[in-house]
């Protein structure tokens, strides 16, 4: 298995994507002859040509909706939407568009499209470009959200969204571009949908995540582990709809304690969710309530400090647990 | 059970004989007739939510619809009775739809807002503002890359035209030279202002400045929209990108159910209603002999029992069972 | 103190503020010649004509940043959106203008404006139509969101909102409009934000809700009464950013049971949240896990039977409260 | 702190004069340099996030707002170090800035694209394209209900032209007559895309149709800039509506500093950099006989301190304590 980043990884994917079904095309901002503003289609306007590499105006709502009258029309087109900051120009075609046409009509019609933005603060980027939105999407019937967290998954689960009939919204943390791992080069290397991963076993606490914040919550199971000897479950969550909750559920009646790790603000966010499935699944088994590491309810301030204090970090994580014991 | 599109079978010519204009008559009617009962099937409550109807507008649907092909696709927005029935939606189904029914085109789960009938190339009613100019471009696009020679017609109201939405799917339509027909129905207001109030310029004017054709036509006249819209199908089919239609028509009816009418005169729609589409084509056909007394009779008898028919089959479906409410979310292999 | 509809006491508020403040001005997608889509506005046009109160082009985006704009200059636009469903197209400039430009200018900039828009669904308006998403818009830091649920909170809280030097979302569910109440006519009535209001008083069960769903937590309640001698408490949220958890943890303390009724889907709603905190807070007191009695994860559907079953009843309360004991 | 708006002394005349073109001249070097050593703090981790200069477009910032008077507005997009330097922002406080630092302009919270400065009502870098149009938009209606005569001056790029809201705002500026000069600067991509394949048409066609005045003019002139945004504004404060003008310009640098600039030859490069704005004004005073080369050493040596000067004092400057962390959320009876 050969090695790359995940940024690569993702490139592989729509390659082999591409070169596996003709009716799959690409178009976005800047995803051509720039290459992609995170380099993941570089390269592919020099393979494929500009009929199925197609640079766009900044227009995301319109591309977004080109993609779904495409999509309708029987391709499967990938919309790449440079970052989520931009997204919420295109969330009225997302949601009341590609998301509710199956149902609207009757099942006739069903929207194949993937939509691929980075998202995740940490780079300064400052309050309209530090988003961690990935709760967001997933709180819309008909859609589909993948976050994945290593260059495997990354290519596992970018290649299933391509078999799926519906809109998947594919969501790439920043800080995970440049991770490297170990990636399979088989075509049909396919990851599902609604199954979580554990990173790690551990009897002691579970720790949640998905993309950006597995990372830290690896990193905290590891300082928990050889500061406190405390030993932490890790799992990613990989798609947040489908929710593979069971899993976590099960890890939970082990362990007795959780702690969601998102990057995203808490205050309505996602891990909101995840706290409230654990306590309504596993309630009987908590020792103690389920804890919310996220960022700061404030928006990201450009400058470093500030915004390193705004995240979680895997001190937060470790702190955390600690105060369930 | 697929319908078939209207027409299908006739070659499209430049100027309508006379069997295809007793046709558009009889369309007209049809739609116009069933728009009527379907305003009493809403004031009886048989027919809910918001209720947008077509009367006024008959001669945009079908002299537009008139010039497609099968193989052709429409989108178009919340007010699609007519479109839907001219393209050749069964009557029926669009009845048993606005009833909420199982035998509705969507199986009662769209209601009048969102007809579909994919057999047809019907491909929706849209009931956000704008929202399906950018999906009649991406037809347009898979059109051109799997080099399936059809044409996507797109209708709209004027309100849709201070949309951003409007403005990047035109920019699009011509950037990648998409066989798109922009038709826009200017019936002079959205909901309840004026497009004078709503638009700084005239609709054509700027359409033109995206660099495509774009001409403003008598939406009161079946023949003119059928002659404008038939030239700008053609352009589309030869692989010259998109092409911009604007039709001047009215509403009889308020913008929906809902509508107290408070910001326009009874003058001004006795006014338009002067200009009826059917009274112009009728008198037309009377005049030059093609139509008489009796043979406008047959018309409106037909058409009557097309309509109370589609009430009776929209009353005898029955209701989507409540154990059919997840269905249709996302689609999975292994679903019918 | 008058009796009068919702729809009514809205409008004494915007009249009252306009007489008040002249910096008051209203502009919005038919609030003038239509007199309002729901009828909130009918007849300002004529009181205080076109300078005050404009009739827009659909453009939601366009006039969400034209009342950011006036709002950076002094003036405190109020901006109706018609519904919640419209307002997808104008998140951007709500997200990233409105919401962080106090921050992002270290407190130079800010942007009074009052964001009005209807929710919710139950009149079979289909899939697109019947949004009730006033959770997505209490997750972003530096706006307020305010769903009142009677005539008076209705023109307290509206009033209120004038006052406040922040965009304010301020969210009327359509079912409401036609509520009848008493309502002050004192013209400094305000109802400060971050204030729940304990509708019933109750001692083994606590439901929180809002906007519309209160209605059927009272209803849901007076049920409990009656029918199984349970007493619930009801608590109406009134605004969910600020949020007043403090009087939902009291009554959670004293009941040790709480059930969420919210219109909005369940999966990755509002509803987490609050029984998220619930239970980080008052995880000691707790018999149960906190319930949410929410919409069904599906768009929503056309009939009216489907729509029904979508929507969370007061059995459905009842229900989830009996499965508590 | 407050910073005094650049020239706000001078009255406007139609062509500028000697002393105003030196003006522009040292203005147009001190961006320039100060977009250089930016540049190389941006190397050294000194200035981190997105960092978007403005070298080569120095003209437009210089001309367009030379024209403008105290009590203007400005908006513009993250390009913006060079429009707030012309506006009369303290360099000073505008590198603290870039390097997150208190005494920044947005007290680091909001970095290069962020810049505000409300007292010489430079109300914003944007970083969201084209979402500052309808903003200025909103100023200009403030302007005329309030009956202030301020003109707002909007600075965009070409990219911006094909979203959704370039289209809102400027139909809605028409529509209600505001006080809006829409600069957009035309520096032919947007990233790494070419205008004339992300837009359909010609941006002033298009921005024409909407019934406004539109003009193009060479935005590497700095004389030429001034002069047509001159009509713009006075057209503007006249109370006769939005005005539009495209400077045709050219950016040197990438896009921004994580630009592999793959989508356009050096040569491209080298043809604009011999049209130099800087170049072509420094020339023209000298055949002039109105500076000398060291008159012209002057200037650079002003330029070096001013700039050097600026880094001195962003580097002296602290962060933001972190208690300060939840401060300007939201704005709060007795916030200070
Ligand atoms: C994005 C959006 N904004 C607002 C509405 C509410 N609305 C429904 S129809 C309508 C007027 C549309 O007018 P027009 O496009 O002229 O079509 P007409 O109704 O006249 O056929 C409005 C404002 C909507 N459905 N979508
Ligand atoms: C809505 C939105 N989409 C995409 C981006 C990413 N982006 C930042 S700058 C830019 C190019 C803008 O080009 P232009 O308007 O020509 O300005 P220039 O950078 O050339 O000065 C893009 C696509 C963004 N910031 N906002
Ligand atoms: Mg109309
Ligand atoms: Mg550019």
């Amino acid at each position: 298995m050969p090695e790359m980043r995940m940024r690569d990884a993702l490139r592989e994917a729509l390659r082999e994507e591409m070169l596996r079904d003709e009716t799959v095309f690409l178009m976005g901002e800047d995803i051509g002859a720039y290459g992609g503003s995170y380099a993941v289609t570089k390269g592919l306007l020099e393979e494929f040509g500009e009929e199925r590499v197609k640079d766009t105006p900044i227009a995301e709502s319109g591309i977004v909706g080109v993609g779904i009258g495409a999509a309708m029309a029987g391709l499967r087109p990938m919309v790449e939407l440079m970052t989520i900051n931009f997204s919420f120009l295109a969330l009225d075609q997302i949601v009341n568009s590609a998301a509710k046409l199956y149902h609207m009509s009757n099942g006739q019609i069903n929207v194949p499209m993937v939509v691929r933005m980075a998202s995740g603060g940490g780079s300064q980027l400052a309050a309209t470009h530090s988003h961690s939105l990935e709760g967001l999407y997933a709180h819309f019937p008909g859609l589909k959200v993948v976050c994945p967290s290593s260059p495997a998954d990354a290519k596992g689960l970018l290649k299933r969204a391509f078999r799926d009939d519906n809109t998947v919204i594919f969501i790439e943390h920043t800080a995970n571009y440049g991770l490297k791992g170990d990636v399979p080069d088989d075509p049909d290397f396919l990851i599902e949908f609604g199954q979580a991963n554990v990173l790690r076993e551990g009897s002691d606490v579970t720790l949640v995540g998905y993309s950006g914040s597995v990372h830290q919550a690896t990193r905290a199971a590891v300082m928990l582990q050889e500061q406190e000897g405390i030993s932490a479950e890790v799992i990613d969550l990989r798609t947040l709809r489908p929710l593979d909750i069971d899993t976590v559920i099960r890890s939970v009646q082990k362990t007795n304690r959780a702690v969601i790790v998102e990057d995203d603000w808490k205050f309505g966010g996602f891990a909101g969710e995840l706290s409230a499935q654990i306590m309504e699944r596993a309630f009987d088994w908590l020792d103690a309530p389920v804890a919310r590491v996220c960022g700061k309810d404030v928006p990201m301030p450009y400058n470093r400090n500030l915004e390193f204090a705004a995240l979680p970090s895997e001190e937060d994580v470790v702190e955390a647990v600690l105060a369930m014991f | 059970m697929t319908a078939t599109p209207r027409l299908a079978r006739k070659a499209r010519e430049a100027e309508p004989d006379i069997d295809q204009l007793l046709d558009f008559l009889y369309q007209m009617q049809l739609i116009r007739r069933f728009e009527e009962r379907t305003g009493e099937m809403y004031t009886k409550g048989k027919v809910r939510g918001f209720l947008h109807l077509y009367t006024g507008q008959e001669a945009c649907a079908v002299g537009a619809l008139a010039t497609l092909q099968p193989q052709d696709k429409v989108v178009t927005h919340y007010r699609d009775h007519g479109h839907a029935i001219a393209r050749g939606m069964d009557p029926n189904r669009v009845m048993a739809e606005l009833f909420g029914r199982q035998d509705g085109v969507s199986g009662g789960r769209g209601g009048s807002m969102h007809l579909y009938d994919a057999s047809i190339g019907f491909l929706g009613g849209y009931a956000i503002v704008a929202a399906h100019l950018p999906l009649a471009v991406g037809l347009g696009l898979a059109a051109n890359m799997k080099k399936e020679n059809f044409v996507t017609l797109c209708v709209f109201g004027d309100g849709s035209v201070g949309e951003g939405e409007f403005h990047e799917a035109l920019n699009l339509a011509v950037l990648w030279n998409t066989p798109v027909v922009f038709f826009c129905e200017n019936n002079l207001y959205g909901m309840g202002v004026s497009f004078q109030e709503s638009l700084s310029t005239q609709v054509t004017t700027l359409a033109a400045a995206y660099n495509m054709p774009a001409v403003s036509v008598d939406g009161m006249d079946v023949t003119a929209v059928y002659r404008e819209t038939l030239k700008a199908v053609e352009h589309c089919r030869a692989g010259k990108g998109p092409y911009f239609v604007e039709a001047m028509t009215y509403r009889y009816r308020g913008h929906s159910m809902a509508d107290p009418e408070l910001y326009r005169l009874k003058d001004e729609v006795e006014k338009y209603r002067k200009r009826d589409a059917i009274d112009r084509l009728k008198a037309r056909l009377m005049e030059g002999g093609h139509l008489d007394g009796a043979g406008w009779e047959a018309i409106v008898e037909r058409v009557e029992k097309v309509v109370e028919d589609s009430i009776a089959f929209a009353d005898a479906s029955p209701n989507p069972p409540i154990d059919t409410l997840f269905r249709y979310v996302t689609k999975e292999p292994g679903d019918a």
